[in-house]
């Protein structure tokens, strides 16, 4: 702790407030900042230590959130709580800092899937899922329409995705599915950024899939919800990644959009006693980060559910090391004895918002349960229940995939916990 | 020839060269010789083809037809490079020096055929290619000095006013010690008393070196002063052939070119 | 002064840099009078092309400056004007070295001269006539690609197509440059007869100091960047060191090329 | 053996085996390449009449329909917004001309390049600035049903976009070919001095190309801004233009449109056909080899001014 | 006053061809280079070594590199991301083949195959120039992309494609990989540009140097002289890519640590091609001047206005940046189109001059 400041998490924000990508990040930037401002104003901070940030603005590029790292991983009267690095490019930069650095990263449904293996990425969190979990769940979602899973038999699904690590993620699952459920899969990959993708979608009206899953990101989803239109692809059998699932995703594609579904882990809308409060609290107060009308989002309450789940790692570190501001390493210990049951949900106003998340030093996912949104044209609505993921598929390839990663860079898995 | 200096055998052969560019004919079935050690001057009038034959001789140009028979080998084609490689070298009309490159390395460039040191060498600037350097940067130094361009030694060539920059195209032509020099209007743009030195060094050249040298000119007074033999072209044809004192009396080279008969 | 009327464009001690920090032109004067012909002599790199260009304000564009001194034409100051302004009131400079649109014909070179006419298509082609009729030979090659013409070639469509601009002053700058001997004689022909007949005034740059003093009433001695001379063409004519090192001429009249044996020191003015 | 048949044969095999598909992929890539061909036309305005490689293009084509959609978006009528677009973008063209080409007149070509770069991240700000990041949607009011006709589906607004670039490119080449001032513009891009020294007045030349390259940008971006909606990566369809510029000259109006045709078609027949042999996502780096193997052929493209080579 | 020539004659042809001729230069390059070896070690901290200092260099090696090809050379490419990704993966792929093998001469190896591949994509230059080779050179940008990120050998079969540099020690220190301390990592950086600067400074004022830059200034003339085009443009295109080779097995072992494609992509060219014309083409303290231009005029713009009391609000500020930037690059391009590199030379002039104005 450093002398003379006030006690205070310090949590580093790296935002991307600009660019081509800039749509997607002032909702989630915002929904972080409106959670903290919130605790502070109503409850003076986490359970009594203020919470305090800094953003830096990446651009959504690699090089500049590494700058901002340095920059902010030694802030704050502790150092860095943990890191939320917003970029599946900047997560993989920060994997192989953290154990050196002792910040923990939280990639919430995004970058490594491997890394909810924790006993390999002791610093790693993609609680509370990942998009191999996802992909599984889009699969027992599918298998459910078409009335079992033993119908997927001879069905066609077809992927288009980002063509970069981050849209290669689902791949894997879906073969190994596919072998198993015996469905037909067809990958299109669409280059970056995906303004022009007539290509993909001739293919598409040729192969005539019965299902269509898209990972992908930026200008891509709405390119795509426009082409699929032209083709006259029936859109309820049209599912996006949850980072395709979001207004500005659908809005540009104006009436072209209406029935498409996207998977998702929390609710969309602003119908919560924690939206409530941040009207009170937050906006009331003129303090909100950004306007009004947009909390509730799907990328607002996102992000929103980021910072909750940080600030509640740190009110668990903080029930083991006490009342001050925690540090990174401390913080380690907090995620991954994180318990965010039911009633605790309750507690903090998030009742119904989304599934109890249990992160464990083993598995640093919690294989959390995902959920079809749909778009009618106004507003996201949920149009299944909650799908748990496979687990017995996807976890050993989480492991296999975590144990490959460790031999190349000479790691032993942790052997304390099981 | 009234110096009494020595011609020797035939050096460039040039027979019957054809060239055209669309409907143009460039060039109709010229031919002449140039012997070693001469001093052969072509002139003619505008757009009559004198820099095309040039172009032609050192392989920029692929005539449709024709051969050039230099030092005994007889060709229909080749690569400008190789050509420089078998000692033609020459200036240009309109200047063609590397304008962002000082005097020195322009003249040092012009060496570049004769230096052989490999890139790891040079890199490591060590050892033989440190003393080719050496050795080729005093070569340099004495055209420099040869050509009185000491104090532009340093300077981009570019920005030198238009007669230095012909002279520096001499000196990097002289850099590399070519049997055969071309010259293309050596001495447009220069006043009598520039045209006086570079006369002064293409006669030097001639003598000293022994280098054989094909020019072109539209200055009759330089024409017919210094070189041994003079072909006329005219629209591509050859007109006429000779010594200065044949040429300038030949009724259809008043026609075509001269106008007056210049003293 | 020669000839009639007062001085159409008189240049007052200007000094010239380049790049911020070349000293070309150090404070040069000169005057050229309503349907003068003024010669400007000089060594290579004496300065004659920087002093054409910063009249037809060309200069900016290699990044030269005019630091001090004025430049006025028909008694207004023209430092500031651009070169596309002057070239409407009739002062139009032909460059050295060319510079043809290599990627228009001949033809489409020449009418590029006749930008900035306003006075109908026919006056136009009446003087793409006169054009053809000086140099025959650009008729022929009319609609040759201009980068692929021979230099004379080029040196007369650069000519030409100034005068599709009918000027009333005209900035020559080595206008003998490359041509055969006898459309030099041509050149200056037609240079003296557009003075004559059409009041044209010229300041022009020529190495070639035989003929530039033939026909020009005045004359220029550049050397370093000053004027180190001036006078009637006839008075240079008769100057000793004219005579010597422009002329060459000594008592014996002109020498032989072959017969300098010994590099004599160059004449200097200065130093 | 097989994998020579998968490269050699099958493809062809495949096209005609669904003759209706391969027309419906041509027809597809006629009408993206016409989309690209707009993009392209403002690269070539600007090359032909200044010599100006423009890699703010992309950025103009952003700032225009970015402009448009600001302006409804304020409830501007969209008749009104498109003519206050145009103005913006003459205004544009002026700032250029005044505070930037003005200097630079006479450089290297690669200088007057990278100040368009320069040019390129201020308006990126600027825009940034006036007109928030948001995605924005894009509606004009033309009608974008898809329809079949014998089979083959078409889109009404590929069709409207497919027309407004053929006006746009023939209204260009009559006036760069029949007007004097087409001839200026192509002597300012041989030679800035020489043209200043005979009288063309570069300055209004360049405003009057930047001005109508302007516009041709904001045609682009109606094009495109429509499918995609107006955001930032919009300016990255300059990227997919460059090909058809290497294809039909960097100086040909005409070369624009073909080579857009070219690019438009042949990479969707190869990402169609032989990207799945390979993983797809190839049309990218398949543009520019094929446009690579054109020039290897032609260097100056197809339609391209001559390289003058001459000593 | 302090800044003279004068009384330093060079007696000899060598003391003239030495890489710095003038006492002051030399004095001064040795200054800094000491400076960067000893001094910087000790004061620098982590966010410096990490965010300045490393990607400074790595950029400058990039920079040099392509400085060689276009600013000496005259050929324009743009494809420096893609000759650096290929630097990047070698070198991956080879550290985690022959884990044993010097992780420095893994550097240079991949240099070499970077290299090749520069020759491969060099060939059309033989016949495409200016603006038609620097489109065509994106080919090789988004071609060498494209099958890095297609075919997963090239990233050991990582289900996510992101390659991550293992750890390796050279002489019993951990030079790269997560563990290595920056400062470490620094000074390889920095050792590894040194002496290449060195090399690349011999190579241009020699006669490979020479025939670049004849290549350059006009292609024509120089092959009538004698100089064969092909082989000297192919060479530049090698000794280039081999440069920016070494530059991407930097910039993924030395800064980043970890990277997938994206880290190398058209930006990453742009960048590089930003360095080397706001700097100085055909200059190598150029290169040096515009890699500090580029790396850190943002990190100033971003870091100085909160510095100097100025607060607002953070996606404002970054508009403003890139504002600013685009307005001092064209406005750098006006006061010096040759670049910082001339900016310094005049300054050397005038200085030479002082205190007499010309
Ligand atoms: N763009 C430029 N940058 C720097 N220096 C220049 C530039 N142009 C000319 N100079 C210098 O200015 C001086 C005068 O050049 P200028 O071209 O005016 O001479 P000139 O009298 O026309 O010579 P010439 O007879 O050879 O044409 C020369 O020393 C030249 O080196
Ligand atoms: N590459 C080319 N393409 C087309 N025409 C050409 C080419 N080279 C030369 N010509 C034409 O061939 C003719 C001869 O040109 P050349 O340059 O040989 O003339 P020249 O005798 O040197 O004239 P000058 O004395 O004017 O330099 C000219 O009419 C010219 O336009
Ligand atoms: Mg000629
Ligand atoms: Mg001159």
């Amino acid at each position: 702790t450093k002398a003379g400041a006030e006690e205070a998490h310090f949590i580093p924000l790296l935002v991307y407030r600009s660019g081509p990508y800039a749509p997607n990040g002032i909702p989630i930037a915002n929904g972080f900042i409106d959670y903290f401002t919130l605790l502070n104003e109503r409850d003076g901070g986490i359970d009594g230590v203020k919470v305090t940030w800094e953003e830096c603005e990446t651009k959504y590029n690699t090089k500049v959130g590494v700058e901002c790292y340095e920059k902010l991983k030694n802030k704050g009267t502790a150092g860095a709580a943990l890191i939320n690095p917003y970029s599946t490019g900047i997560t993989y930069q920060l994997i192989p800092r953290a154990p050196v650095d002792k910040i923990p990263i939280l990639s919430m449904g995004y970058g490594q899937t491997a890394a909810a293996d924790g006993r390999i990425f002791k610093w790693v969190f993609n609680a509370p899922t990942t998009y191999w979990s996802q992909a599984s769940a889009f699969i027992k979602y599918v298998g459910q329409q078409e009335g079992g899973m033993g119908k997927l038999k001879g069905k066609k699904i077809a992927l288009v995705y980002h063509n970069s690590a981050y849209g290669k993620e689902p791949i894997p699952t879906l073969e190994a599915l596919s072998k198993k459920f015996g469905y037909d899969l067809k990958l299109l990959a669409v280059d970056h950024p995906g303004q022009e993708q007539k290509a993909t979608w001739l293919q598409i009206r040729r192969y005539k899939p019965d299902w269509t899953f898209m990972w992908g990101w930026g200008v891509m989803n709405q390119v795509a919800l426009k082409e699929a239109a032209a083709i006259n692809y029936p859109m309820d059998k049209f599912i996006g990644v949850w980072w395709s699932g979001t207004e500005s995703d659908v809005v540009p594609a104006g009436d072209d959009a209406v029935g498409y579904k996207a998977g998702t882990f929390h609710a969309p809308g602003a119908n919560t006693q924690l939206h409530k409060d941040v009207y009170k609290y937050v906006y009331g107060r003129g303090k909100g980060a950004g306007e009004k009308s947009r909390v509730g989002e799907v990328l607002w309450n996102r992000g929103m559910l980021n910072a909750l789940v940080s600030a509640e790692a740190i009110r668990t570190a903080m029930g083991k090391f006490g009342k001050k501001a925690m540090s990174g390493e401390q913080v380690r210990w907090g995620m991954e004895n994180l318990n965010l049951s039911k009633s605790r949900l309750k507690e903090v106003g998030l009742a119904g918002f989304t599934p109890p998340i249990k992160v464990t030093c083993a598995d640093h996912e919690g294989n959390g349960p995902v959920i079809i949104q749909q778009w009618t044209g106004k507003e996201w609505k949920f149009v299944s229940d909650w799908i748990s993921p496979m687990r017995e598929v996807v976890r050993p390839m989480i492991e296999a995939a975590a144990a490959k990663f460790g031999k190349e860079n000479n790691m032993t898995p942790r052997a304390n916990c099981m | 020839m009234a110096n009494g200096k020595k011609i020797g055998d035939v050096l460039l052969s040039v027979q019957n060269i054809n060239l055209s560019f669309g409907g143009v004919q460039a060039l109709v079935d010229v031919s002449f010789d140039v012997r070693k050690h001469e001093i052969f001057a072509i002139i003619g009038p505008n757009g009559a083809g004198k820099s095309s034959m040039l172009n032609v001789i050192n392989g920029f140009y692929h005539p449709q037809g024709g051969t050039i028979t230099y030092r005994g080998v007889t060709r229909a084609r080749m690569r400008p490079h190789e050509a420089a490689r078998q000692g033609i070298a020459r200036t240009f009309q309109n200047i063609a020096l590397f304008k962002g490159m000082s005097t020195l390395d322009n003249i040092m460039t012009g060496r570049n055929t004769l230096m052989s040191s490999n890139f790891v060498l040079q890199a490591l600037h060590w050892g033989p290619a440190w003393k080719e350097e050496k050795a080729h940067r005093e070569m340099a130094e004495e055209i420099i000095d040869f050509l009185q361009i000491e104090a532009i030694r340093k300077t981009p060539t570019g920005r030198l006013p238009y007669g230095l920059q012909k002279r520096v195209e001499l000196g990097r032509a002289l850099a590399a010690e070519p049997d055969l020099l071309l010259l293309d209007e050596p001495m447009a743009g220069m006043n009598l008393e520039e045209k006086e030195d570079m006369c002064r060094f293409i006669l030097d050249v001639n003598d000293e070196f022994g280098t054989t040298i094909a020019l072109i000119e539209h200055d009759m007074g330089v024409v017919m002063d210094i070189s041994d033999r003079v072909a006329v072209l005219d629209y591509g044809r050859k007109i006429a052939e000779g010594t200065p004192g044949e040429v300038r009396v030949n009724q259809d080279v008043i026609d075509a070119y001269l106008g007056v008969s210049h003293d | 002064m020669s000839e009639n009327g007062g001085p159409l464009l008189s240049v007052n001690n200007i000094e010239v840099i380049y790049d911020h920090v070349i000293l070309v032109l150090k404070g040069v004067s000169l005057k050229v009078s309503e349907g003068g012909i003024v010669a400007l002599l000089g060594a290579n790199g004496a300065g004659k092309s920087t002093t054409l260009k910063s009249i037809s304000n060309l200069l900016r564009a290699e990044r030269g400056e005019v630091t001090k001194g004025s430049i006025e034409y028909k008694g207004e100051r023209i430092e500031h004007s651009s070169a596309h302004e002057l070239v409407q009131r009739g002062v139009i400079q032909v460059m050295e070295g060319r510079h043809v649109f290599e990627h228009l014909t001949v033809e489409e070179n020449l009418m590029t001269g006749a930008y900035s006419r306003r006075d109908g298509s026919a006056a136009i082609k009446t003087d793409l006539d006169k054009v053809y009729h000086y140099f025959p030979r650009l008729k022929e090659r009319r609609t040759a690609q201009a980068g692929y013409t021979s230099g004379g070639e080029q040196q007369m469509t650069s000519l030409g197509r100034a005068l599709m601009a009918s000027p009333t002053m005209i900035l020559l700058d080595e206008p003998s440059m490359g041509l055969a001997p006898q459309l030099v004689e041509e050149i200056f022909d037609i240079v003296d007869a557009l003075n004559k007949n059409e009041k044209v005034s010229f300041l022009l740059a020529e190495q070639n100091t035989m003929i530039a003093l033939k026909y020009a009433g005045y004359g220029y001695v550049l050397e370093n960047g000053r004027v180190v001379m001036d006078g009637d063409a006839a008075t240079l004519r008769e100057n000793e060191d004219i005579k010597e090192f422009y002329l060459g001429l000594d008592s014996s009249g002109r020498k032989s090329f072959r017969d300098i044996k010994n590099y004599r020191r160059r004449k200097r003015w200065l130093s | 053996m097989e994998a020579l048949q998968a490269v050699f044969v099958l493809p062809f095999l495949d096209m005609a085996g669904e003759p209706l598909f391969f027309l419906e992929v041509i027809i597809g890539g006629l009408l993206t390449g016409v989309n690209y061909s707009l993009v392209a036309l403002g690269f070539v305005l600007i090359f032909k009449a200044s010599g100006v490689f423009n890699f703010s293009q992309g950025i103009m084509v952003l700032f225009a329909a970015l402009t448009l959609v600001g302006l409804m978006e304020r409830g501007v009528p969209v008749w009104l917004a498109l003519v206050l677009t145009v103005l913006a973008m003459i205004a544009l063209a002026f700032i250029v001309e005044r505070f930037m080409l003005r200097f630079l007149v006479n450089q290297d070509e690669i200088i007057l390049f990278m100040a368009t770069i320069g040019l390129a991240f201020l308006l990126e700000g600027v825009g940034e600035i006036a007109w928030g990041a948001d995605v924005k949607e894009l509606d004009i009011g033309i009608p974008d049903k898809s329809f079949e006709v014998g089979g083959i589906l078409l889109n009404e607004f590929d069709l409207f976009a497919a027309a407004t670039g053929t006006v746009l490119v023939v209204g260009l080449a009559v006036f760069f070919h029949k007007t004097p001032i087409g001839r200026a513009l192509r002597a300012v891009a041989d030679d800035h001095q020489a043209a200043l020294s005979v009288g063309i007045p570069l300055k209004t030349i360049w405003v009057v190309v930047w001005s109508v390259a302007g516009i041709v940008a904001l045609a682009a971006g109606i094009s495109w801004g429509a499918k995609s909606g107006v955001q930032f990566s919009l300016s990255l369809i300059a990227l997919k233009a460059l090909p058809v510029l290497l294809i039909g000259g960097f100086t040909s109006v005409p070369g624009a449109i073909i080579g857009g045709l070219i690019i438009g078609v042949g990479e969707k027949i190869a990402e169609i056909y032989w990207g799945p042999l390979v993983g797809g996502a190839i049309e990218n780096w398949f543009a520019y080899m094929l446009a690579l193997a054109f020039l290897l052929f032609r260097p100056q493209g197809l339609f391209g001014e001559r390289i003058i080579e001459r000593v | 006053m302090f800044y003279r020539e004068a009384g330093q004659f060079k007696t000899t042809y060598a003391g003239d061809q030495a890489v710095f001729p003038i006492l002051q230069d030399r004095a001064f390059v040795i200054a800094v280079i000491l400076f960067a070896f000893l001094v910087v070690p000790f004061i620098a901290d982590d966010y410096w070594f990490q965010a300045i200092l490393i990607p400074f260099l790595v950029f400058s090696m990039a920079a040099i590199g392509l400085n060689l090809l276009t600013g000496y050379a005259g050929q324009l490419s743009l494809g420096t991301g893609g000759f650096m990704a290929v630097g990047g993966y070698m070198a991956y792929k080879m550290t985690t083949a022959f884990p044993d093998l010097n992780i420095l001469i893994i550097f240079i190896l991949a240099g070499l195959i970077a290299a090749v591949v520069g020759i491969l994509f060099g060939i059309p230059s033989l016949r495409i120039k200016g603006f038609y080779l620097a489109v065509t050179t994106l080919a090789a940008q988004f071609f060498i992309l494209w099958l890095f990120n297609k075919v997963p050998w090239f990233y050991n079969y990582f289900s996510s494609g992101v390659i991550a540099a293992p750890p390796r020690s050279v002489a019993g220190i951990l030079v790269v990989g997560p563990a290595s301390t920056p400062m470490v990592r620094y000074l390889v950086a920095l050792s590894f540009v040194v002496v290449f600067t060195l090399a690349a400074k011999n190579l241009v004022r020699g006669r490979i140097g020479r025939s670049w830059m004849a290549i350059r200034d006009m292609d024509i003339a120089a092959e009538i002289i004698g100089i064969r085009p092909f082989q000297v443009k192919l060479l530049a295109f090698a000794i280039s890519s081999f440069y920016c080779g070494v530059a991407g097995a930097m910039f993924l072992f030395l800064y980043l640590g970890s990277a997938e494609t994206e880290a190398f992509n058209i930006n990453v060219s742009f960048d590089v091609l930003f360095m080397i014309i706001i700097g100085g083409l055909g200059s190598i303290l150029g290169s040096f001047l515009g890699a500090a231009f580029i790396t850190l005029l943002p990190i100033l713009l971003t870091n100085l206005p909160p510095h100097l009391g100025f607060s607002m609000p953070i996606d404002l500020q970054s508009h403003i940046e890139v504002i600013t930037f685009g307005a001092l690059i064209i406005f750098f391009l006006i006061v010096e189109p040759h670049g910082l590199a001339r900016l310094w030379q005049i300054g050397k002039e005038k200085l030479r001059l002082w205190p007499f104005p010309y």
